[in-house]
């Protein structure tokens, strides 16, 4: 297995399951990816070799049992913030978890990641470290760097159960181009029956295609695509008006490309279903793409769609990693689109004269 | 990779991946005999360099795979065959979700079977490897698998490695059986035993577990056997297990149900001979 | 409880037909205890592991004070960051009989060995010190 | 200020196993297993009638136990909050 290919085909189909021959690599894939609970969920059912069948059923029960563990976090967090009184809105995968989202069935959920305004930021944090959470490091400059430019709070961990939770105020680093409207995000929050919140649909979409395209040096890049291809299904099915808000959203945040990005690379590895005359697309093209041969061609990769998914697919049949130019690309990237060129000139600086180890 | 090895133990199978040829000519041979997996395997296991050029210049081994740990270290390239085993050992303990891991040796007699769980040093291992040897099929040395769902106990039988001082105890055995001598591992000398034919041929064999043991070896020791309830049993087991806590309440279900229908002794002993009799006297009233 | 009447072993709470005795304990006494998962421990028996010290997250330009914390480079009393981590067996010789790495002096060791029990999770190293922490 | 009210998951979402006087409770919820001594077990029943404040909770554990404590308020106390930290009992 040369590249990540088999296992996207199959997540997208899961009727090729009887085909495959090399269920070892696919396994060592998806688990490389995080995937594996993913994959295992969506092949539920299906007539598999006993000794696959037994593999998937294992992951289906460490998927469940990381999301009773990730909700239970969420749960604590909540009992901990609410004499606080101020709205706790959840991210990623424990939000779709606790909003009961396809994209949360069997995903694999790492550090709990919780939104709130910027000027709760000091009350949250003195409420966590007075409910057993603690500072996972000590560094003088990290903590300097992330109060100041940084979207969330150094990392915290709680003592006794081990951890980690990363408090948003904002979507992207402070010094990102791209500005999202933080208080329009907070404000359209979408009330859970417990007491907590996620995003509204279309912002919960714009945070994906942002953590994915805008931050990040793409690593784990898959299983976030994933996230993004399930939650456009689920949200545009039997709501018409899902794909003209998307847009509205994605334009307000500054993250038209990034979203575009997402809704064409989604739709040619995953198929997912876009209404292209409406899905979001750079302003600059929409002008110009009205003709409906013009729009008819908006679901095709732009050239730079392809290096990145060629990053995502990167990853050969023993889980090994592939690709290192093209990740070292994305990785110095990923610092790039943090920073202005002066302050990453700085912050590299003060990495470098680190000890390496 | 260049080199590859597959394996299947009990109920379980694993890929292992090397760069170099070396470490899976030794799994090659010290595993001769053992079934090859049908189908899917379990875990993958790679030995690569840690740095490209490490794969030549003092070349090192780092243990990767499927689930790895932050803190591994490297081994020297002659200590392969050993980081093959520490990768297998490290996806039961990150990976295992399929039965309730224990880190025990068990052994068995008329489908019945022994549990001895206890620390590194307490014995366990050396214990299970003996007794393997003297009339008892060997299920393994490291890890029990408990079944979630009958309660009955999977063999695994691995290797035994074989450490230090208890290298003696095994001298009769057929030297085909042996591994290449270890020597400056982080456990010192080391020295890889096949399980003997029977244990081999009946990996496929679950028993159903009677006794389980907490052996504790020291040499000013005075020969003991001391009742341990089943409030301490609990503890001790969960805490002797990877996966308890990840398997919620299915590895709730399969330990209170454990605990409360084993008896279970702490023994302590200063020999073998002296564990053996302490063994078997346990054993014939179970 | 000094009896216990008509308690059922698998389901219900508690709830007694006569009246029994109930000690409430001291305010200090412990009655919860939460089983944690142990992977650490049995990792440390499978597993070749080390520490750094201190961990690369602690940033650059720290020395280790004998208490184990860390304090600005230079600071008097206070030791430099070791060159190479420790191997597992060299903590776990260091830990429990005092027995300093090849080439560091005693005291030195001692505000290691203090650095390293000060380890939490997610710092580097704390799997491998969490391993080590067995009882034998 | 009003006397906080605690309270806890209904029985039916938690596993018990008895063993020697000590109480193994699975709780579903977190997905966590708590070793339980008294009175521990005892409070999380008085609370399985509903919410309730410390010496409501005292109230209701007189009715099926002698109660036997130096200090009964502050002994509760300090067994709810051992109880509130393993997140068995919250505050409402």
């Amino acid at each position: 297995m040369r590249d990540a290919r088999p296992l996207v085909r199959l997540l997208r189909d899961p009727a090729g399951a009887g085909q495959v021959k090399d269920w070892t690599s696919l396994v060592a894939v998806a688990r490389a990816e995080s995937l594996a609970g993913s994959l295992a969920c969506r092949l539920e059912g299906l007539e598999l070799p006993a000794p696959v069948e037994a593999l998937l059923e294992a992951a289906r029960r460490d998927g469940e049992a990381g999301r009773v563990q990730a909700l239970w976090e969420a749960e604590m967090a909540r009992r901990a913030l609410a004499p606080l009184g101020v709205p706790i809105i959840l991210l990623k995968g424990t939000a779709y978890a606790a909003a009961g989202l396809e994209a949360g069935r069997g995903r694999s959920i790492g550090d709990l990641d919780i939104l709130v305004a910027r000027p709760a930021l000091p009350d949250v944090e003195r409420a966590l470290l007075a409910a057993g959470w603690e500072w996972v490091k000590e560094d003088s400059y990290d903590d300097q760097y992330y109060r100041r430019w940084m979207h969330e709070l150094p990392p915290l961990i709680h003592r006794e159960r081990d951890r980690m939770i990363d408090v948003h105020h904002a979507i992207l680093p402070l010094t990102a181009r791209p500005k999202p409207d933080m208080a329009a995000m907070i404000a359209d929050r979408v009330a859970l029956a417990d007491g907590l919140f996620t995003l509204s649909p279309p912002d919960m979409i714009v945070h994906a295609a942002a953590h994915l395209f805008a931050d990040g040096d793409m690593a784990g890049g898959l299983r976030n695509l994933w996230d993004i291809d399930r939650l456009l299904r689920e949200f545009a099915e039997g709501d018409p008006g899902f794909w003209p808000a998307l847009n509205e959203r994605a334009a307000r945040h500054g993250l038209l490309p990034a979203v575009g990005r997402a809704v064409r690379l989604a739709h040619h590895l995953y198929a997912t279903p876009v209404n292209w005359c409406q899905a979001p697309i750079s302003k600059s093209l929409i002008s110009e793409a009205t003709t409906p041969a013009k729009i008819g061609a908006r679901h095709q990769l732009a050239a730079a769609d392809l290096l990145y998914r060629r990053r995502l697919l990167a990853r050969d049949g023993w889980g090994r990693a592939r690709r290192p130019l093209i990740r070292l690309g994305f990785y110095v990237r990923s610092h790039w689109l943090r920073m202005p060129p002066l302050m990453l000139a700085k912050h590299l600086w003060v990495k470098a004269r680190k000890p390496r180890r | 990779m260049n080199h590859v090895f597959r394996l299947q133990v009990g109920p379980v199978s694993f890929r292992i991946g090397s760069q170099w040829r070396r470490p899976v000519a030794q799994l090659r041979r010290l595993y001769e005999g053992y079934p090859e997996p049908e189908g899917v395997c379990d875990f993958t296991v790679r030995l690569e360099a840690e740095r490209v050029w490490r794969r030549w210049l003092r070349p090192s081994v780092a243990i990767r795979g499927d689930y790895v740990l932050p803190d591994a270290a490297p081994l020297p390239l002659a200590q392969g065959l050993l980081a093959a085993e520490m990768g297998m050992n490290l996806q039961m303990a990150l990976g295992q979700k399929r039965f309730l891991l224990l880190h025990a040796a068990s052994v068995e007699r008329d489908g019945r079977a022994l549990l001895m769980t206890g620390h590194s040093g307490a014995g366990k291992s050396t214990l299970g490897a003996l007794l393997g040897e003297r009339g008892w099929r060997f299920m393994g040395d490291e890890f029990a698998l408990l079944d979630l769902a009958d309660g009955r106990l999977h063999p695994f039988p691995r290797a035994v490695s074989l450490k230090n001082e208890s290298l003696g105890l095994f001298d009769g055995v057929d030297p085909a059986r042996l591994g290449p001598v270890l020597t400056g591992t982080p456990k010192g000398r080391i020295r890889h035993l096949r399980p003997n034919g029977e244990a081999v041929a009946r990996m496929g064999e679950p028993a159903t577990p009677v006794l389980i043991l907490f052996p504790r070896f020291g040499r000013d020791l005075e020969p003991t056997v001391r009742e341990v309830g089943a409030a301490e049993a609990f503890m001790r087991l969960t805490q002797a297990s990877t996966n308890y806590v990840a398997l919620g309440e299915s590895g709730f279900d399969a330990l209170t149900r454990f605990v409360g229908a084993l008896p279970c002794r702490a023994i302590d002993y200063a020999d073998t001979a002296q564990a053996q009799a302490l063994i078997d006297e346990l054993w014939a009233k179970a | 409880m000094s009896e216990r009447s008509d308690i059922s072993g698998e389901e219900g709470i508690g709830r007694p037909s006569r009246r029994v005795v109930l000690a409430l304990g001291a305010a200090a006494a412990s009655t919860v205890v939460t089983i944690r998962p142990a992977l650490a421990q049995t990792a440390g028996s499978v597993l070749n592991c080390e520490i750094p010290v201190p961990a690369p997250q602690a940033g650059p330009g720290n020395f280790i004070a004998a208490d184990g914390s860390l304090v600005p480079a230079g600071t008097a009393g206070a030791y430099p960051p070791l060159a190479r981590p420790l191997k597992g067996e060299e903590v776990k010789a260091m830990l429990n009989g005092g027995r300093a790495p090849a080439g560091v002096n005693s005291e030195a060791a001692q505000a290691y060995a203090n650095y390293i029990r000060r380890l939490q999770a997610g710092m580097s190293g704390f799997t491998c010190y969490a391993s080590l922490q067995m009882p034998r | 200020m009003a006397a906080s009210l605690y309270a806890a998951d209904p029985p039916e979402t938690m596993r018990q196993f008895e063993v020697e006087g000590l109480t193994l409770l699975y709780h579903r919820k977190s997905g966590l297993t708590h070793f339980l001594a008294p009175p521990a077990p005892q409070i999380l029943a008085a609370l399985s009638a509903g919410p309730a404040s410390a010496a409501e909770i005292a109230a209701r554990m007189g009715e099926s136990f002698e109660i036997e404590s130096e200090d009964p308020a502050a002994a509760i106390a300090a067994r709810l909050a051992e109880l509130e930290a393993a997140g068995l009992v919250w505050r409402t």
